[in-house]
């Protein structure tokens, strides 16, 4: 088993990568994240209504990003409305 | 003080959970409970096939319970049951259920509405619904914000 | 515009009335249901033995469904249902249950939050409680008058 | 049957009244009512908590009160808190 980051992709996100999940190398901080994610995907990261979590808990500050091996990132978009 | 909160991966009947929620809390004044099913039929509604509700696992169950500990700190509740459904879902088929069970009514009513708005709003679910065979994801509203601000 | 208004003699299942109410509105958004049942136990409910319900009956019925019109007209349903008891109950025992569905829930949450403040204190009932053996009428409440001024 | 009118007590007024209902002779105005209630049935049937309603349609104005042959009138004190 791969011992990279796995990087999940929310909603349509995964659309937008074709695929539900990547594995890249770790360490992974935010440029490589940025680095990782070329063209739609990652304006998409950047924008300031995708959230990110690490493991499951919230970013507060996106560009904090520090992720080792085995960790788990979700790219989170906006939550769909009721 | 009783919270059952779960994500079902099946279609659920209502029923099976308002009665048991009921009878676990004896002495009770009052159930509130609300029930929200794929709306279809009319208006912006009118074509809808199917809705499909995707959740993330490490966040989405976690942030319901967080909900209904919410919930339970700020109103007078004996119990809360919140249960949600993911995955494909055809019009008329129940999406979500909360039950609150109290005392007093005003405590159930109101942790139903709050529960219920920020469920829609401030939970971790993204849809999208079939139209015509395709599937078009769902964007955040408005008057999700509006829904959310009512409680400060 | 379904609208089902009902004064019971003997006990009831709340879930006899919740399921064919809800199958009976295809398209609806929401269904949002309270059920009240003789509380006891704790407080000033303990020592409860009974509950009786009188009501008048050129009066109390037809009041119950000039207040369902009332809810109709003033929020977005698609039907309402009320059911309440009369006569003498036991702790535990349903007394009321008001459902609303709506295409969506805001409707259907406050309509039941309305139809229940106005059953509550503005509807031709009378109660008493019997402790220690004996029956006490029970008198008007402030509150009562509060939750009516809720609504304007 | 008596064709005179009906007065019908409501939740604690048939305690008061040792009845749910008495029959009196028709005509009946409020002068009427008050001179077959003595005592405190009376005294509450005055109160302005307690509502009289004729065949179920309550009087905005209890002094306006004429009831005839047949009419139920009933006397309403103030119903149960929730």
């Amino acid at each position: 088993m791969s011992r990279g980051v796995r990087i999940v992709f929310l909603g349509k996100l995964a659309d937008l990568a074709g695929e539900e999940a990547r594995e890249v190398d770790a360490p992974l901080d935010w440029q490589g994240l940025l680095d990782a994610l070329p063209g739609p995907l990652g304006e998409a990261a950047r924008g300031e209504r995708t959230r990110i979590a690490v493991n499951g808990a919230l970013l507060a500050d996106k560009a904090a990003l520090q992720a080792g091996e085995g960790d788990e990132v979700a790219l989170l978009p906006p939550v769909s409305g009721g | 003080m009783a919270r059952d909160v779960r994500l079902l991966a099946e279609p659920f009947n209502p029923g099976q959970f308002i009665g048991p929620f009921t009878n676990a809390h004896p002495g009770l004044g009052g159930v509130c409970t609300f029930v929200g099913e794929v709306r279809g039929g009319e208006g912006q509604d009118a074509g809808v096939e199917a809705l499909e509700l995707l959740h993330y696992a490490p966040m989405t169950l976690p942030g319901m319970e967080a909900l209904a500990d919410e919930a339970l700190a700020r109103f007078d509740l004996m119990g809360i049951q919140i249960i949600h459904r993911t995955g494909v879902m055809r019009v008329g088929e129940p999406i979500v259920l909360v039950s609150a069970a109290a005392r007093h009514r005003r405590g159930a009513i109101d942790a139903v509405d709050f529960a219920m708005d920020h469920l829609k709003s401030d939970s971790w679910f993204w849809k999208r619904e079939k139209r015509g065979g395709t599937w078009h994801w769902i964007e955040p509203r408005e008057q999700d914000h509006a829904d959310i601000a009512r409680w400060g």
